[in-house]
């Protein structure tokens, strides 16, 4: 079904390689989100982290390649699976892992959680636990970038099962009809929550086979090569600066684990997991890189100052207490409050 | 002052604020070219042009989507539902995300928007664009809710929702799109939160909304004249924030409480107002708090029936003299 | 954008014409749609008819061509602009004309208005007046006829900017998935509203070129001729009972008025509504069918029969009363009363 | 008896039903194979097969529209979703259609379905998936509310839900799936609409609903053991249809009421409890009545903030003494 040719998809494929110096923040933001992924889940197993919790490891080359490519005031919209997007955009470690341990210097100070991480500072507009709801929203941001001739793009990732969700369509048409500066990125993991997306989808790739829906050109790339996605956002992005429009980008990866903190995954075929470990985006990318003759030591020296900055920020999230309990009730409107009443 | 409609004190509203604020914008379905189905955004297009007013696909989701993100990137989006009914199809965007993010991020961003609304019964349209949702709104919390009953309040706390913060449910009733009055003239904002006594009385408080509040100042007239019995009349304006001070202080004086509600019965805003007065002021209390509404049914199409089941003047009247009793 | 090639297309494009009893049946149904739209009209202007209605006066070959097609078992679901729609299952025009005036005759004794048509010993499943909502119904009575393996097929009406809310997209991508007996009718009459679908869809064909976002055949026709009407019924239909799944399908029409009661239908060019009403589906037709060889007498005929059943259906309505108030709170439940305490 | 958890009692009612009406059929997302992400419809697809037990896309709309079409022609579908809180995607097919069609056609069509959700906070989820939402459901006219507080009431009002001609919501508390309980073995069927005096009193009624019942059990000890107080706790069960005469029999004898919701404070079931008391009790009350409710706030996600908000024993043992002053 899906057609592989377009502009987008041509200027992805004919991309000149980054320079090193991207290359290597690549490689650093993804190792970045893994450290903290991995760290997230030593906490939850501590029992440290309470209710619920949704890991993106072995994704880590979506988020990453456009956090790297995306201007500083660009906006992304994410997921309850968003630690990474978040992340990506220069927001406190410290402060993600705060707010998923509930403590005082967490992002939100405990009242969001780790499926609603957000920095608005940072252009992190959000991670929202409603499937498909941030979709429309990421729109809007488009649209107040259009309107204000900012030159700013929004940036909104989802997931293959979002796609069989009402706001998903109607985000689509939206932002193709009004011609915004966005780009859309499903995250095909294969999987919404247990159950294999092929068995409730219609078509095989469940964005790329919708685009022609909206006009827009179908985009299936490979999402786990960090160099490919940071060509796919580069592409994109100057796509939705121009002027030229929405896109539409299906991102084929894998999530190494189960789908939140209750789920071991054990629905997924033993030879499927390992064929994906096997590609793995980080450990290939440190290999490319090597091949490409940056030297161990270079990478061995990133490695550590994330694992560093992990340590640091678990530390200082563990440091934090319980946020006070006067700001329970805050906040519920912009004068600071929540009184419905005189 | 100048005589205004209800439906044309919309648009003079809309026009005040995106005149006085260039992050004023407005969109919805028909409401570009064609001026609202309700008339209600008539010359917007012409006066601010197709950046500013823009018409949508009909994508409720995308609509009150669009407007959320955009009024937290810097813009002052006015979204209209055509028919309130509508919320129904993009209830997770009012409840879920705008009315919620502000909390959970702890204040990081705001959500100055106005989601308007054609709202109520009594056109014979039958059940699907007839209801009253307004209390579906107060339900949740981090919406205002505000539901004018004059032409005078439309443009004041139009005006007032749009420079608010905060996003604001503003609920125009159908019934009243014709209706005519007094509207101060030039720049004018009103204040939301503000009950306002519109009849004063001592024998019993009417508390009334949105198209019950003609309702409830007939039913006072025919209570002093037939029947010697002083009502005064509050019309609640705003649900959100409520003023209380205004209804407890008529309670206070009066002893006595009816509210008027066109909402069906179960969990209106009239409960919230009595469970309020029976918590708060009981021991002023000369009798029960009587709640008029419409029974908890949908609403019947045929004029005879749609007439039996909404509150009218003669239901309003007989509630009070049966307190009065 | 639009293919038009598959074995559906080629189905109907190979169909033979049908025989002469059934294109009479065609035309008697179209004129009776007309004859009693135009009545409807009439009534409004006398203030017969409060509230609101919407006139399908253009599109009768759409309603006709499904309804000589379908089983008498079969569902029907269609919208507000649902009375041809109601009235080709065999429904009562004394019910119809009753209901929009608000009379205890009314199909639903004047409890649900000129939207809501209904009933229910016809298969005539309901008018629903918001948007997009009577498209998963309409997928439940094909999924509830696939499961008691009835053979039945659900066929759903729908308009042209319908095709942008989610309710479209979550109920095609489910009927496709769950491969339901259903029948999707985009009757696209070029406006949603007052508003020209282009101006707020992001493709040229709002149903047939998204129909391979849902793994299903693009599917164009004419709206406006009764024959290619019919012979498409019958190639869905027969698509569906036999278990081979949903279908989409796009028919080009036009609405003679405005869009309900209020509008005169400004907006619209006057060539446009010139050259579409040349191509009035009724005169069209009638003109085919006497080329064909049918008798003036016999189409004549089956005019004034029409006429007689139109104006004996007005009496009838007119004579009844309004409904009794005691049904307004009655049948809320199943037990015929409304009672939500003891 | 035998000993069920709240969560298998799910299971095991959709069972007891699945195995006497053929037309009972059960979809949602992840319900089958997986069992659903609360487990509570683990082993159904085994006994039952995959035509009766079926997946679902991400398609709320999808899901309800279905179970409201199969409804209406010969089918008993439970459909679940997953958290309340996503009854905002889909609410239109909730109550805009389902609710209001049999009565727009007068009787002619039935809707006999369930549809089932995890309700409720404390399970520090946050804001989107913590919402008490009951009361949205019970201001919507067509509607029947259930909310089992117990795994025996999960088993019986469950299978009365699915056996009811009407549309019922059913409230499973998402912080109750692991109490266990005694539940009647074999088929057990009980009934809709009955409040249950769950412990006997005289100074004061509480009335209370899902895991707000534990908690006012609680109260009661302590109210009893440390003050001497003698409260009536009234499980609710059934928000519609509404037992009052087992809620205004425990009034009329305590002349005191408090609610006790987990719903935020506006337009809640208690609100209308306390109205309806207002209206037709009122010359039995001795004291206010008080509503004890979580603010009207969106739940907070950190622990120590969640527990801060929800009503507490400790609340509710000082509200009732504040009253009982
Ligand atoms: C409207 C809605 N329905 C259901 C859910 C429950 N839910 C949470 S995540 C999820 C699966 C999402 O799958 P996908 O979009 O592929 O994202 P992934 O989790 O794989 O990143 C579901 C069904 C939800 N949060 N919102
Ligand atoms: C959810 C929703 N949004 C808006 C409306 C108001 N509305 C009624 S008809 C209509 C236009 C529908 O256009 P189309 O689907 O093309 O059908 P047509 O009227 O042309 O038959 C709109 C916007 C509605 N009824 N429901
Ligand atoms: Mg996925
Ligand atoms: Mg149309």
């Amino acid at each position: 079904m899906t057609e592989t040719t377009g502009p987008l998809t041509t200027a992805i494929a004919n991309a000149p390689t980054a320079d090193t110096e991207t290359r290597l923040d690549l490689y650093r933001t993804m190792q970045a989100c893994r450290m903290m992924e991995q760290r997230a889940y030593d906490l939850f197993m501590q029992n440290l982290i309470k209710g619920t919790s949704h890991l993106a490891l072995g994704q880590e080359a979506v988020a990453a390649g456009f956090g790297v490519a995306m201007r500083e005031d660009d906006y992304t919209f994410c997921t309850y699976r968003g630690h990474n997007h978040t992340l990506v955009r220069g927001v406190s470690m410290t402060g993600i892992l705060g707010e998923l341990m509930g403590r005082e210097i967490g992002l939100l100070n405990g009242k969001g959680g780790s499926m609603h991480l957000m920095d608005v500072t940072k252009g992190a507009m959000g991670s929202y636990a409603i499937i498909g709801a941030h979709m429309p929203i990421a729109a809007g941001a488009a649209w107040s970038a259009q309107y204000r001739e900012s030159g700013q793009v929004s940036v909104c990732f989802f997931g293959d099962g979002t796609t069989n969700i009402g706001a998903f369509h109607e985000s689509l048409n939206f932002a193709a009809v009004w011609n915004l500066p966005i780009v859309y990125v499903c995250e095909n993991n294969l999987y919404m929550e247990y159950t294999p997306i092929a068995d409730v989808t219609a078509v095989a790739n469940p964005a790329a086979d919708r685009a022609s829906a909206y006009g827009l050109e179908a985009v299936l790339v490979d999402g786990n090569d960090a160099d490919v996605m940071y060509a796919t956002a580069i592409a994109a992005l100057e796509k939705a600066r121009s002027g030229a429009g929405p896109s539409l980008i299906e991102a084929q990866t894998y999530r190494h684990g189960g789908h939140s903190r209750a789920d071991p995954g054990k629905y997924r075929p033993n030879e499927e997991v390992a064929a994906w470990k096997a590609r793995d985006p980080i450990p290939v990318y440190r290999q490319r890189l090597q091949d490409a003759g940056v030297d161990v030591a270079t990478l061995d020296a990133i490695d550590a100052e994330q694992s560093a900055r992990v340590d640091a920020a678990e530390e200082a999230a563990r440091n934090s207490g319980p946020p006070p309990l006067e700001i329970a009730d805050t906040e519920v409107w912009a004068d600071g409050g929540s009184s419905w009443r005189n | 002052m100048a005589q205004l409609s209800y439906r044309e004190a919309v648009s003079a509203a809309i026009a005040q604020e995106m005149r006085r604020d260039p992050t004023v914008v407005v969109l919805g379905e028909d409401i570009a070219a064609a001026g609202g189905v309700f008339k209600t955004t008539e010359g917007l297009l012409a006066e601010f042009g197709p950046l500013r007013v823009r018409d949508t696909p009909i994508s409720e989701q995308a609509i009150i989507g669009a407007a959320a993100g955009a009024a937290m990137t810097g813009l002052k989006p006015i979204a209209e539902i055509m028919f309130s009914d509508f919320f129904a199809v993009c209830w997770d965007l009012v409840v879920n995300q705008i009315a919620k993010t502000r909390f959970m991020t702890n204040g990081q961003c705001s959500f100055p928007l106005v989601i308007r609304s054609a709202n109520g019964g009594g056109a014979r349209f039958g059940a699907q664009h007839s209801q009253s949702v307004e209390n579906w709104a107060m339900a949740v919390p981090g919406l205002k809710v505000v539901a004018p009953s004059s032409p005078a309040d439309i443009k004041g706390l139009l005006a007032a929702a749009i420079q608010d913060p905060d996003p604001v449910l503003f609920f125009e009733h159908k019934l009243l799109y014709g209706t005519k009055g007094e509207v101060p003239e030039g720049d004018h904002v009103d204040q939301l939160g503000k009950a306002k006594v519109l009849r004063a009385g001592n024998d019993v408080t009417i508390v009334a909304l949105a198209a019950m509040v003609p309702r409830a100042m007939k039913a006072a007239d025919i209570l002093q004249t037939e029947h010697g019995v002083s009502a005064e009349v509050v019309d609640v304006r705003s649900l959100v924030p409520l003023d209380t001070t205004t209804i407890f202080a008529s309670v206070s004086k009066t002893n006595r409480l009816v509210t008027v509600e066109e909402n069906p019965r179960l969990c209106g805003w009239g409960a919230e107002v009595s469970s309020l007065v029976a918590e708060e002021l009981f021991w002023d209390l000369e009798g029960p708090i009587v709640r008029v509404t419409t029974p908890h049914i949908p609403l019947p199409s045929a004029d005879a029936l749609e007439d039996a089941v909404m509150p009218s003047v003669e239901r309003i009247v007989a509630s009070v003299l049966k307190l009065a009793d």
